[in-house]
């Protein structure tokens, strides 16, 4: 019992600790791999080459005056961005890193929690989302962040079916919630027989995490910014986070899901052992991640922005009947090969 | 076995049933009398999976399923009525209306 | 074989659900393409199904799906296939057939074409499950499905008052007859316990030996129902209105197959009707009676089409006689033979319509043969094949059904005399009508003379199709008594040969009948070529030289004025009576309780608020004193 | 602590929680407040359903009621912009009567909660039977698409009666002039030129000369 509230709290520490540790870094990747891919230098001041600029930025935004409209609700305005910000982290604790470790003895997930609805869990928090957004919008009083909000919050719900969709595809052929277990279902990769529902889910992915092409909130000059127009400072600071904490969830659900997390270390057990094959598996993982990361930014790097009826069609248009096709895929094939 | 007895998750399901049903009682806002009756529905929820549980019977779990796809048909539904009549009558108060004819 | 059955009446359904439902905004014109491909199909798979059963023509029925289940009362839809249903399924699909393609032509420029063509295979449809239902109850569904499909095309221009009455009329005259129908059909379920065909006729001899009475009034219920659909004396009224539909209608429905439904109904039912002498002689009488006095008004008509249709109403009360002899095959070969050259006289009388721009009267027509050649020589063969000359169908069917009467003795000398009288008259109305037409000096304006016209051929060719049935049909009946058709329907009324009612005729006696039945014919083609082709008197000397008889059979003796004011004026001082009443007394009494209501309602109607809270509120106290109730006074 | 107390214990917060966010539902001014509020309910009654091991209905809960409804009302408040409108008076003239008659009904549901209640026959679906199908998920639709799947693929059809009733209802808009934001450009130019009365010959030609 003890021992087993201890892991609990030791990997709940982790789960939390991993976003909020990765971010920081993670920004500062981004804005040197933008700059290279557009020829420039990026930030270069802070610290060997420009290694703290995120810190830095981070100490600012804390520094700045908190501000609040007048006229706001002031509960909502103080309470949206948690709202934003706490179901991305409590996500964190389905997600896994690899499958088990036998060490000591013992049997250690490597995740925080083995839900047995775990890819429910994980669409119910991103619905959850949209209230940060909503309330975001509302609480500020001001009618470019409500209409941001009725924007943004129209783009998550309507990805977050995708997202659903995609991953639908996925359960059937795993034939569980479960997120480890469905990580352990893929001999092969689920990318390559679902590669639509891959496609989809990138998409989705992409759109619920309001990264480019799909960063209308950030369309400053087009849309006068989106549902956090009116914020500032620290409280700003939170959506930030937030989004990039998402974006990592993103990279590692579609590790997990669709690349069979640490694929094909499994294999190769017989012959490393048991302890060497996981760590190996978590590396394989990890790397799949940034290699999604890396993606995640060459888009932005690259693509414009979405139009909005543009980004709705294509939503509606393109991806609902790719996603139905996935799902049809999918279960011809959970009744043929995978039967 | 069911932690804790039954009449525990009976009582709160009619807690959340008499809220509810008070909610549509008192309240003159079309809005959160539609909320109040998603209450009420949640308080039924409450009783269904407290006895399926209870009597090990899944039927009970499986209806719950029912009621939230009613749930989210009469809140789209009414919600599509709040805004056909909001932009009819311009309000949204339950005692204004009061006649059947628009 | 008998599996694909339900195709039969698939098609021409499915051909009405497409134009009902795409026809008036999508396929306009490509309706009757539509309509005549289901109406093929159907025609096609009846063919099929004839030559596959054509040695062994066993009835079958193919179960679609139980509909009601009550008790041990189970109904099924089923499709019944037999020798006699495949006979009329023949002459029913292949008659609308021709029909559909005459209508395209015939109804090209009228706006409710796509209506016309989701009427008609709606028709054909009901036509052919009255044709193959095998339970009474489906039989009676249909029965009122096909008079509300004639219903629905003889009021189709609703926008003339006459055609829309017709139609009330026809309807109204029908329902008697259904009600009669209806209540036959309950006294065979309470008497039998099923309406299944088959089991009816298994129980039918011991219901007969036990309660004889009871199956003499089923069996005269349902033919006053046949009475009704075939316009028999004296439910026929409705039958010359009619004419108000379209003339395609009046061929297919009016003429070839729905007023036909009655005749087949009888014969269906022949194992009932063997059972019970009365019945049959009551239908024999009736159908001798009509025959005659129909064609005594046929010969005073001056409208092409009433013409025709009286001559109809004499035909089927033709077959009725045959019927109540127990000459079934005769009457249901006359009814084939029928068919194909009434199809073809109404027909050629609708394109005669067509080429002289909607003249119907044939009092303003003549000489139209030169300009009509095709219409106006299939239009003889269709006459010469009514008026019975050999070698044309209706004569070797007529000649049967005369026969067959001589043959049952005693009431059938009477019977005969009847039916060779109006054979006589059915020759001169039919001449007098074709030399009138097409024969003569034009009654017409020059100016309209001149636009007459031979139809397209869209219409011509049918009419040369029928031509050639009303020419050849005859000789599936030939030699007489034994021929393809006697072969074929023998096992279907093996019933009529076992109570003794066939009787096989010497040749010596047929070939009497038939030299009697062509002097009949042509002794009356030659009085109508003498009086009006020689002569060609005016119209108002022979109406003169008739003097009151004239008026009687112009005003069709008088029978739609007395139904008018002594049946009607009857029933409407009746129901002044009842009004008087109705205001005065049983509404004095409704209105002082609603005053007494109102009063009392004035001072209840303050509770309601109209507001949805006060009545929610009194909900929840209701259901708060239930429970309290049940806690206190229950527990 | 034994864990029979511990879940008693989670069992009461969420509970109390529940209730507490329903009074809040009903009792708050701001509808969107109220809404925050019913998210609150939904929340913490998943709770209750993870402690009843129904996993599926928690998450579904969550999905259905905060994920859908709940947005659903919020939205459609933003759309009509009640929040600030409806400052009243927000309670009807019965509500102390309607409190008085709650809480009776409230007390007899107790009253017959407490004591008679006969628990029927136990059903078929033991713990044991839906840890043999692999946990409540798979028992789940086990149940659901085994015995109820032709009423399941009913409440499909409500589904879809309800979407294409609200669609309809909610598309019946009062005919308004089109306002300039919903036109394209070169349509709108021309509009403008028609009521500035400048001559068609004065006029550039395409979308292209005006920038569209």
């Amino acid at each position: 019992m003890t021992e087993l509230v201890i892991a609990v709290i030791f990997k709940s520490i982790i789960a939390f600790a991993v976003p909020l540790l990765v971010v920081p870094p993670l920004i500062w990747g981004e804005r040197r791999l933008l700059g290279r891919i557009q020829s420039r230098l990026g930030p270069n001041r802070v610290g060997p080459f420009g290694a703290f600029q995120t810190l830095a930025d981070a100490v600012k935004l804390l520094g700045k005056e908190d501000m609040i409209p007048a006229g706001a609700d002031r509960a909502l305005f103080i309470l949206a961005p948690f709202l934003l910000l706490v179901p991305s982290f409590m996500a964190w604790s389905v997600v896994p890193v690899g499958t088990e470790l036998h060490i000591f003895g013992r049997v250690i997930g490597l995740y925080a929690t083995d839900l047995n609805v775990g890819v429910l869990y994980i669409v119910a928090l991103t619905s959850v989302a949209v209230y940060g957004i909503v309330m975001a919008g509302w609480a500020s009083n001001s009618k470019y962040a409500l209409l941001g909000s009725l924007r943004s919050s129209a783009q998550m719900i309507s990805y977050e079916i995708m997202l659903g969709i995609a991953l639908v595809g996925v359960v059937v052929l795993a034939g569980s919630l479960s997120l480890p277990e469905i990580v352990r279902q893929q001999q092969v990769p689920f990318a390559i027989p679902l590669i639509i529902g891959a496609f989809v889910f990138v998409c989705a992915a992409l759109a619920e995490t309001n990264r480019a092409p799909f960063d209308l909130p950030e369309a400053e000059t087009e849309l006068v910014s989106g549902y956090h127009v009116e914020y500032s400072g620290w409280r700003f600071s939170f959506f930030f986070l937030s989004e990039y904490a998402n974006m990592l969830l993103a990279s590692f659900l579609v590790s997990a899901v669709f690349l069979g997390g640490g694929w094909p270390a499994q294999f190769l057990e017989p012959y490393i052992g048991h302890l060497f094959t996981t760590l190996l598996a978590v590396g394989i993982m990890m790397s799949k991640v940034f290699l999604f990361l890396f993606i995640y930014f060459w888009i932005r790097a690259t693509l414009p922005r979405f139009r909005y009826d543009q980004m709705m069609n294509f939503c509606w248009k393109v991806l609902l009947p790719l996603g139905l096709l996935n799902l049809a895929v999918a279960t011809v094939l959970k009744l043929t090969i995978y039967a | 076995m069911i932690i804790p007895a039954l009449e525990y998750y009976l009582v709160l399901g009619a807690a959340l049933f008499i809220i509810g049903l008070l909610g549509v009682l008192v309240r003159r806002n079309l809005l959160i009398v539609f909320m109040s009756i998603e209450l009420i529905l949640l308080g039924a929820n409450v009783t269904f999976v407290g006895f399926a549980v209870a009597l090990d019977n899944m039927l009970g779990q499986a209806f719950v399923i029912f009621s939230l796809t009613v749930a989210a048909a009469e809140a789209a539904v009414g919600l599509a009525i709040i805004v056909a009549l909001s932009r009819h009558r311009d309000t949204l108060n339950v005692d204004e209306i009061n006649t059947l004819k628009g | 074989m008998a599996d694909v059955a339900w195709l039969i009446p698939l098609l021409p359904f499915v051909a009405f659900a497409i134009n009902g439902v795409f026809g008036r905004k999508y396929l306009k014109k490509h309706t009757g393409l539509v309509a005549n491909a289901g109406v093929l199909g159907a025609l096609v798979v009846s063919v099929a199904l004839f030559i596959t059963q054509l040695d062994h023509a066993e009835p079958q029925s193919v179960t679609l799906w139980t509909w009601a289940v009550s008790g041990d009362f189970a109904l099924d839809i089923a499709l019944r296939v037999d020798a006699l249903t495949l006979v009329m399924l023949l002459v029913v699909t292949s008659v609308s057939f021709m029909v559909h393609v005459y209508s395209i032509g015939y109804m090209d420029h009228d706006p409710g074409f796509w209506r016309f063509f989701t009427y008609l295979p709606l028709f054909v449809f009901a036509m052919i499950m009255l044709v193959m239902a095998n339970n009474l109850l489906v039989l009676f569904v249909f029965w009122e499905a096909v008079g509300l499909c004639s219903y629905l095309l003889i009021g189709f221009w609703f926008d003339r008052q006459s055609a829309s009455a017709a139609a009330v009329k026809a309807f109204l005259t029908n329902r008697i007859g259904d009600v009669g129908f209806l209540i036959g059909l309950l006294l065979a379920w309470y008497v039998f316990g099923t309406l299944d065909y088959d089991e009816i006729f298994v129980q039918a001899p011991a219901v007969a030996a036990v309660t004889p009475g009871m199956l003499t009034i089923i069996c005269l219920l349902l033919f006053v129902g046949a009475m009704g659909k075939s316009a028999q004396f004296p439910l026929h009224v409705w039958l010359p209105d009619a004419m108000e539909g379209p003339t395609p209608v009046s061929a297919l429905i009016h003429a070839a197959t729905m007023v036909t439904a009655g005749v087949y109904m009888v014969a269906r039912f022949n194992p009932l009707y063997v059972l019970s002498a009365n019945a049959m002689a009551v239908v024999a009488i009736v159908g001798a009676f009509t025959a005659l006095f129909a064609a005594t008004i046929g010969l005073a008509q001056n409208d092409i089409k009433r013409v025709l249709a009286y001559s109809t109403v004499s035909q089927l009360g033709l077959m009725f006689m045959a019927l109540g002899v127990g000459a079934f095959t005769a009457a249901i070969f006359h009814l084939a033979t029928h068919a194909f050259f009434k199809g073809l006289l109404f027909l050629g009388s609708g394109s005669v319509i067509h080429g002289t721009n909607e003249e119907q009267d044939m009092q303003r027509m003549g000489g139209l043969f030169g300009k009509m050649p095709v219409t106006g020589s299939t239009y003889i063969i269709g006459g010469l094949a009514l008026s019975g000359i050999i070698p044309l169908a209706g004569f070797w069917s007529k000649d049967e059904l005369l026969g067959a009467t001589l043959l049952a003795g005693g009431m059938g000398y009477l019977l005969y005399a009847l039916g060779a009288l109006a054979s006589f008259l059915t020759a001169i109305y039919t001449f007098r009508m074709i030399i009138l037409t097409f024969f003569g000096k034009t009654r017409m304006e020059t100016e309209r003379f001149s636009h007459v016209h031979e139809s397209p051929r869209v219409m011509t060719i049918p009419l040369i199709v029928l031509a050639v049935g009303a020419a050849i049909a005859g000789f599936v009946g030939v030699p007489p008594e034994h021929g393809l058709i006697h072969d074929y329907l023998h096992d279907t009324f093996l019933a009529a040969e076992l109570a003794g009612l066939v009787h096989k005729p010497s040749t010596a006696f047929v070939l009497g009948v038939m030299a009697v039945s062509t002097l009949i014919a042509l002794v009356g083609i030659l009085i109508a070529y003498s009086v009006f082709m020689r002569k060609s008197p005016a119209p108002e000397t022979v109406a003169g030289r008739a003097g009151p008889l004239h008026t009687l059979l112009v005003n069709k003796y008088f029978l739609d004025d007395f139904y008018d004011t002594v049946l009607a004026g009857g029933t409407r001082g009746v129901g002044w009576l009842f009004a008087w009443f109705d205001l005065n007394i049983v509404d004095g009494i409704v209105n002082l309780i609603g005053l007494v209501v109102s009063e009392v309602g004035g001072g209840l109607r303050r509770m309601q608020t109209g507001r949805l809270e006060n009545y929610a509120f009194s909900v929840v106290l209701g259901t708060a004193l239930v429970l309290a109730f049940y806690i206190i006074m229950v527990r | 602590m034994t864990s029979e107390t511990l879940l008693t214990l989670i069992f009461a917060y969420f509970a109390l929680a529940s209730v507490v966010f329903a009074v809040l539902v009903i009792m708050l001014r701001n509808p969107v407040q109220c809404a925050l509020s019913l998210v609150g309910v939904v929340f913490h009654l998943a709770g209750i359903f993870i402690l009843l091991r129904a996993e599926f209905l928690a998450a579904a809960h969550i999905i259905i009621y905060a994920g859908a409804i709940i947005v659903l009302f919020l939205f459609t408040m933003m759309l009509l912009n009640i929040g600030a409108v409806e400052r009243v008076r927000q309670f009807h003239v019965q509500a102390p009567l309607a409190i008085v008659i709650g809480a009776i009904l409230f007390l007899e549901f107790i009253v017959l909660t407490g004591a008679t209640i006969t628990i029927g026959a136990q059903g078929p679906h033991s713990p044991a039977w839906v840890a043999g199908q692999g946990g409540n998920v798979q028992a789940l639709g086990q149940v659901l698409f085994r015995d109820y799947l032709l009423p399941f693929e009913v409440a499909s059809v409500l589904l879809t009666a309800a979407v294409v009733g609200a669609i309809v209802l909610a598309r019946q808009r009062p005919r308004r002039p089109r306002s300039s934001s919903e036109m394209g450009v070169s349509e709108w130019m021309a509009e403008r030129y028609e009521k500035a009365n400048v001559r068609s010959s004065n006029r550039p030609n395409s979308a292209e000369e005006i920038g569209d």
